[in-house]
């Protein structure tokens, strides 16, 4: 699909068809609900899901228009956007449930570790998935918030599959870990202990749906019609919470009964700019951009 | 000289080395490895983090039931083969243009040694604008094994021996004839090992296209395992995985056998006693 | 021997093989020349440079210094129509190859066709005495059948000019009359031209229509003996003559006198 | 590595001239191809080697390369050392051969991220893991270039080993010593992979490191910089090269000399 | 030679290769006694199975039937202090050292001290006339010169017993009586058992104590010769003697009588 713009290709039921990219994560849980329940249909769309897609490849392919929509982490497309890629976070696509203590992201310490709080973890190692992202503002927050030196934290690139032994392993300190791990790393010992997604924001988002400018620029009705499908399909999500557990195992290999015990991210539907603000913060001060990014350019109104 | 020809070769025992000797050593060699991993397995991990065979095992056989594996399979096999066809191809092309050709050599060597370390993986976004997933993978694939066959018909041609390249100008084969007769049965052992190397390649770099930017196969199966933490299922996918590289290997040592039967390592081997 | 008629003329050949270490003058002031289908035999002491002499002359190593024409033209790479038994007889045949291909592979080169390929590989095996290790592939041959298959690959190809370097050396004395009876057939019937090196100076004289003596390294024509024995020889006949013994001591007398490499024999052989 | 330059000049600058020339031709169409380009994926090579300049030839050096270098000299060091011991193992004996044949190719196969989790519980997120992980991904040509030239080694060489009765230390190191030249192919093509191991083994568990920074760039969308990283890869991976060359000309003249390349002049 | 005073005996051997393709018997029902110090010669047509022998000798090839008993001891790997000069001389020499480390290697392996070994070192090669290349490597050298680096290496090696394979093919005339001299001398001295391969029967006459023809493939012993020529011989007056002529004419008429391996002269010869 080298066409470089398929969102404008209608079908012949006056569908515009349009290419979603993502990982086979957790957050596409309402987009394959809403596919099933006919409310892309009804925004005049028609989406296909690209799962063949990563990190590495979902910005150039978002600008390279082989694709329409790809989710991202919040601090990955402002790093993004200060660098001069032309991304428009359209709507969040997984965020934090607001619920410290109840969240689908923790920063967790084994159990036997002694340590209690996130501040107890000043000067030690503690694992995040990759830290360019969402996670390393995540773990220093919640530092942070209990009073600490975020600064003082050793981080280390751990990816999540592999933290509830690293954890019980005793090779990192602490970890900031989302679900199904969290659940995994709590059944095996580990404790949380901080919440730095809520510390973030209460109503942060973790991911968003971007789009390129482009786009936006040429096609706004369908950005628009996108994103109040995406909506729409949270809302659902929002009132069928066991439907969305029992969709999960069929697009991952989580198993039905972890599903049905895990913390389901919440559902937004605006991107948090309080947030997006603080994350930008965290980016200046890890040194990951040296300018200050233009938020109004990166959150569509 | 009596020359009885077609007299049926001897019936090799164990130690003779006959086909079924060394496939029986293998095998042995299989399980004690296995038997190795198992006690390993179970006296310094938990079975959470590195699970032992026997955890393992159930989980690839019930695998090896279900098409998905072996679509992915299929995939991943598909674009190993393509890559692996395209580097073969232009890597012996290429190492015998360069390699009988002294000053394309000189001219030629350093900007190889410079394109030689670029990592095609830091490259991903830049080939993402171009190509689509599989075909980074295919890619990824084909520059990697390119790389090891033309170093290795380089390293090859350099065996060459002077007094054949001597024959074959004085019966005045030309070029060509000289790369069908000559070189390139001296190049053969190289290439054989450049074989079994790339076959491995092929299929590591084809799960790692899955692995790092999810291309659909073996190595998109075994991320989403480990994304979903399953560990018993991506372990058992790894063991898939290395099962299919061993019958890789035994099929590039039988191409290899046949092509060489007449290179001293294979026939010390086949020699009786 | 006037230069006009000569296929062959080396003039004032030097070669020095340089390296790091040492450096070897293994030819100087070579000077000779072949008529087109003379038998030339060449004999000298071992390391004087006879290998290196073919070698240039059939075009496969450049000479440090002056020149070497066949048929007119100055020798740069190898000539067409050339037949070379080299000395290394094991690595000039093709382990990959069977023996039949090895002889085979010249005349294919050479664009024979099949049948007449056939026949003549099959002659030339025979003549030999290789009919039955045909199909075998030289690593499987002894010394002397590896050495046999080389000078049935030259014999096959029917070349105008052949280089011989020390071909019978690894045979027993049956069949090297034999091959010595064969190679005078095939020059006789075919005209070729032949250099021969041989340490043989009974071969080099029962074979040679002139013998050349080079002398120690680095290597120069020392003296050279027409020999005026009947065209046709005969392994009893011509070895018995009374010219042929007188040639030979000749011969032998001046290798005799030539100076040879430093040699120093230890007390234990007193 | 600009001695080894340095003194590619002074033995010829013709040999240099050729050794030059093609990536001198290279550069500039580089350089003028993509002087306009606006794609921000590939940016004007003047801007990479700007980035270059900001990046590289600053502290980052010693905090980022000199740390990968250590561990790509020990990692391969290491391959080296095991891939020519297994190897000589494999190749001497057919037991050994036929009995490991089989895991071999089972391990050859399991991709670097494949084993990082392994090694992440077995051996911690230190250094000793990236080692590992050179070790393993640059080992294999090793092994089986020794297994292979150990083979295919003379039996008249291995006769007179055997008929002097040469003590087996001797007889080992003649044996090593005749399959060099495939044992240099295999060390060679481990060179050239190590390095690029060397980064993959860096995206993990890193906190330095020149893999670990050229992956940061990428994440970051910091390409010239991303671009400038590639450039010093290709940079080192021509210096050590020439330094492998330099080696290499030594321990194998004799094979030159005996294959008859060795030109007398 | 009763059997009892044998250092090397040889049972009913017999050898044949198999390859897949073809089986070769090269030796059959070869039977031989060599007493210690006795030096025997053994020719026999090219590719009847002479080197075959002389590998079985050395335990370096496994008999398929019969046995080979060294000093009471059955032959299974090389026994010690064994000196082989291989037919494939230019492969038996290791190109990454010089002429020097190559002969020296064995006596290093085998613990002799330095300033000894450097003496037979320099002897064996002044012996052999290669004193000045001793520092050069194998390649650098002519055919004939590196079948002297290997004879030189067997020789400063000392060995009770010698296997030598065609040893002197590669050199001149003059040269090979210089070596022919040298190794009787050493036998003499050393008493070293010599099991000789040849192709030349006056060398075989002029050296042995016994010669052995072997026949026609398979090889077995078809004939043996005692030389009773006086123990101390020479170039000239040995080689003219009526009895060396006589023994010489005996073993050429052996060997004419002995079957060659097939062969057909094609008729171009005629
Ligand atoms: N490796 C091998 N494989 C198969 N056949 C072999 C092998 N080596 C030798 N032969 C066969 O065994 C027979 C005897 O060979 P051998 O080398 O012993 O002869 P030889 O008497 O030394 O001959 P020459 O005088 O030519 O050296 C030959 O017919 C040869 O073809
Ligand atoms: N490749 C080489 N490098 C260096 N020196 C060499 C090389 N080849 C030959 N020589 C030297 O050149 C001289 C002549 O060698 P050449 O092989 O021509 O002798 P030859 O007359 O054929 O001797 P032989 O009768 O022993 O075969 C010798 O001293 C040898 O050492
Ligand atoms: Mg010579
Ligand atoms: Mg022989």
């Amino acid at each position: 699909n080298d066409s470089g713009d398929s969102a404008d290709a209608a079908g012949s039921d006056g569908l515009t068809k349009i290419t979603l990219a993502s990982s086979p994560l957790g957050h596409l849980a309402p987009i394959y609900l809403a596919q099933d329940n006919g409310i892309f249909a009804k925004h005049g769309l028609q989406v296909e899901v690209d799962t063949e897609t990563s990190d590495l490849t979902s910005v150039p392919s978002v600008l390279a228009r082989k694709v329409d929509f790809a989710t991202g982490d919040l601090t990955t497309l402002i790093v993004a956007r200060t660098q001069g890629l032309d991304v428009k976070a359209v709507v969040p696509a997984s965020a934090s449930t607001g619920k410290a203590g109840a969240d689908y992201g923790a920063l967790v310490v084994a159990g036997d570790s002694g340590i209690t709080s996130p501040k107890q973890l000043e000067g030690k190692t503690v694992a995040v998935n990759i830290l360019t992202n969402i996670a390393a503002a995540a773990a220093r927050e919640a530092v942070r918030a209990d009073g600490g030196d975020s600064e003082s934290l050793k981080l280390v690139e751990i990816p999540f599959p592999q933290v509830p032994a690293a954890i019980s392993e005793g090779r990192v300190d602490g970890a900031w870990v989302v679900e199904p791990f969290l659940s995994a790393a709590k059944a095996q010992g580990a404790v949380p202990i901080g919440w730095g997604f809520t510390d973030l924001a209460e109503d942060l988002t973790v991911s968003a749906w971007y789009t390129s400018g482009a786009l936006v620029a040429q096609k706004p009705e369908v950005v628009t019609a996108f994103r109040a499908a995406i909506r729409e399909a949270f809302a659902y999500a929002r009132d069928h919470e066991d439907e969305v557990r029992a969709k999960i195992p069929t697009f991952t290999q989580i198993t039905p009964d972890v599903a049905g015990k895990i913390t389901i991210t919440g559902w937004r539907d605006e991107v948090s700019r309080q947030a997006a603000e603080k994350l930008a913060g965290y980016a200046q001060r890890d040194g990951l951009i040296s300018t200050t990014p233009d938020l109004d350019e990166l959150i569509l109104p | 000289m009596t020359t009885s020809s077609r007299t049926p070769a001897p019936t090799r025992g164990l130690a003779g080395g006959g086909p079924a000797g060394r496939r029986l050593l293998g095998a042995v060699g299989l399980l004690l490895s296995a038997a190795g991993y198992e006690a390993v397995t179970r006296a310094f991990f938990s079975p959470l983090h590195v699970p032992p065979l026997s955890a393992i095992l159930p989980q690839a056989l019930r695998l090896l039931a279900e098409p998905r594996f072996w679509t992915a399979t299929g995939r991943t096999l598909l674009v190993a083969a393509i890559g692996l066809l395209i580097a073969v191809l232009a890597g012996v092309v290429v190492g015998f243009a360069i390699g009988s050709v002294p000053w394309l050599l000189r001219t030629a060597s350093s900007t190889l040694d410079f394109l030689r370390p670029v990592p095609s993986i830091v490259l991903i976004p830049v080939l993402v604008l171009v190509l689509d997933v599989t075909q980074i993978t295919v890619l990824l694939v084909a520059v990697s094994c390119f790389w090891i066959v033309l170093f290795q018909v380089l390293y090859g041609l350099r065996d060459v021996d002077q007094v054949a390249v001597d024959t074959a100008r004085t019966i005045r084969l030309g070029r060509w004839g000289r790369i069908v007769h000559v070189t390139w049965p001296t190049v053969l052992p190289y290439l054989g090992t450049a074989l079994r190397l790339v076959v491995s390649v092929a299929l590591a770099l084809a799960i790692t296209g899955g692995l790092v930017m999810g291309a659909a196969g073996l190595g998109e199966l075994i991320w989403s395992s480990q994304e979903s933490g399953e560990s018993t299922g991506m372990y058992a996918l790894v063991l898939l995985t290395g099962a299919v590289g061993i019958a890789l290997d035994l099929a590039a040592r039988l191409a290899e056998r046949r092509l060489l039967h007449w290179h001293v390592a294979t026939r010390r081997e086949l020699a009786t006693p | 021997m006037t230069t006009d008629e000569a296929l062959l003329r080396i003039v004032d050949l030097g070669k020095s093989y340089r390296s790091r270490e040492r450096t070897v003058q293994a030819l100087a002031g070579v000077d000779l020349s072949v008529r087109d289908g003379e038998f030339v035999t060449v004999v000298g002491p071992s390391g004087c440079g006879k290998t290196t002499l073919l070698k240039i002359v059939a075009g496969l190593l450049p000479a440090s210094t002056g020149d070497v024409v066949l048929a007119g033209q100055r020798v740069t790479e190898p000539p067409a129509d050339l037949g070379v038994v080299f000395q290394e007889y094991g690595r000039s045949l093709f382990a990959w190859k069977t023996v039949r291909q090895n002889v085979e592979l010249p005349l294919r080169s050479r664009g024979v066709g099949r049948t007449v390929r056939r026949e003549l590989v099959a002659e030339a095996l025979d003549a030999v005495g290789l009919g039955p290790a045909a199909d075998a592939y030289p690593w499987q041959l002894s010394g002397g059948m590896q050495q046999r298959v080389a000078i049935a690959r030259a014999v096959a190809y029917r070349p105008r000019l052949l280089l011989m370097d020390e071909p019978f050396s690894a045979v027993d004395a049956q069949t090297r009359g034999d091959l010595e009876d064969l190679l005078a057939g095939l020059w006789r019937r075919y005209a070729t031209t032949v250099l021969f090196v041989t340490h043989d100076i009974d071969e080099a004289v029962y074979l040679g229509q002139r013998v050349v003596v080079l002398g120690a390294s680095p290597a120069g024509v020392v003296a050279q003996f027409p020999i005026d024995l009947p065209a046709v020889r005969d392994q009893l006949d011509t070895r018995s003559s009374a010219r042929f013994g007188e040639l030979r001591a000749q011969v032998y007398a001046q290798v005799r006198r030539t100076p040879q490499p430093t040699r120093r024999v230890p007390e234990v052989t007193r | 590595m600009r001695a080894t330059v340095i003194a590619g000049l002074a033995r010829g600058t013709r040999a240099a001239a050729l050794a030059l020339g093609l990536p001198v031709v290279l550069f500039v169409a580089w350089w003028l191809l993509s002087a306009n380009s606006t794609n921000i994926f590939l940016p004007p090579l003047s801007r990479i080697v700007e980035a270059f300049g900001q990046v590289w030839l600053s502290d980052v050096f010693l905090r980022d390369v000199l740390p990968s270098l250590r561990r790509l000299a020990t990692g391969y060091a290491a391959a080296l050392l095991v891939g020519v011991g297994v190897g000589y193992l494999v190749g001497r004996w057919a037991v050994v051969r036929d009995l490991t044949s089989p895991i071999l190719a089972y391990f050859r196969v399991l991709p670097a991220p494949v084993l990082i989790p392994v090694l992440l519980v077995a051996v911690g997120i230190g250094d000793a893991t990236k080692l590992i992980v050179i070790a393993l991904g640059a080992v294999w040509p090793i092994l089986l270039n020794t297994a292979d030239g150990v083979r295919a080694v003379d039996d008249v060489q291995l006769d007179t080993a055997a008929v002097y009765r040469l003590r087996h230390r001797t007889r080992h190191g003649l044996i090593l010593r005749a399959a060099s030249p495939q044992i240099f192919a295999g060390a060679r093509q481990a060179l050239g992979i190590s390095l690029i191991v060397m980064v993959v083994s860096e995206m993990l568990m890193s906190t330095d490191g020149l893999g670990f920074t050229v992956i940061r760039f990428q994440r970051t969308f910091a390409i010239p910089q991303m671009w400038s990283g590639v450039l010093l890869l290709g940079l080192l991976g021509f210096g050590l090269a020439k330094l492998f060359e330099l080696i290499e000309r030594r321990v194998l003249r004799w094979h030159r000399g005996a294959t008859g390349r060795e030109e007398p002049r």
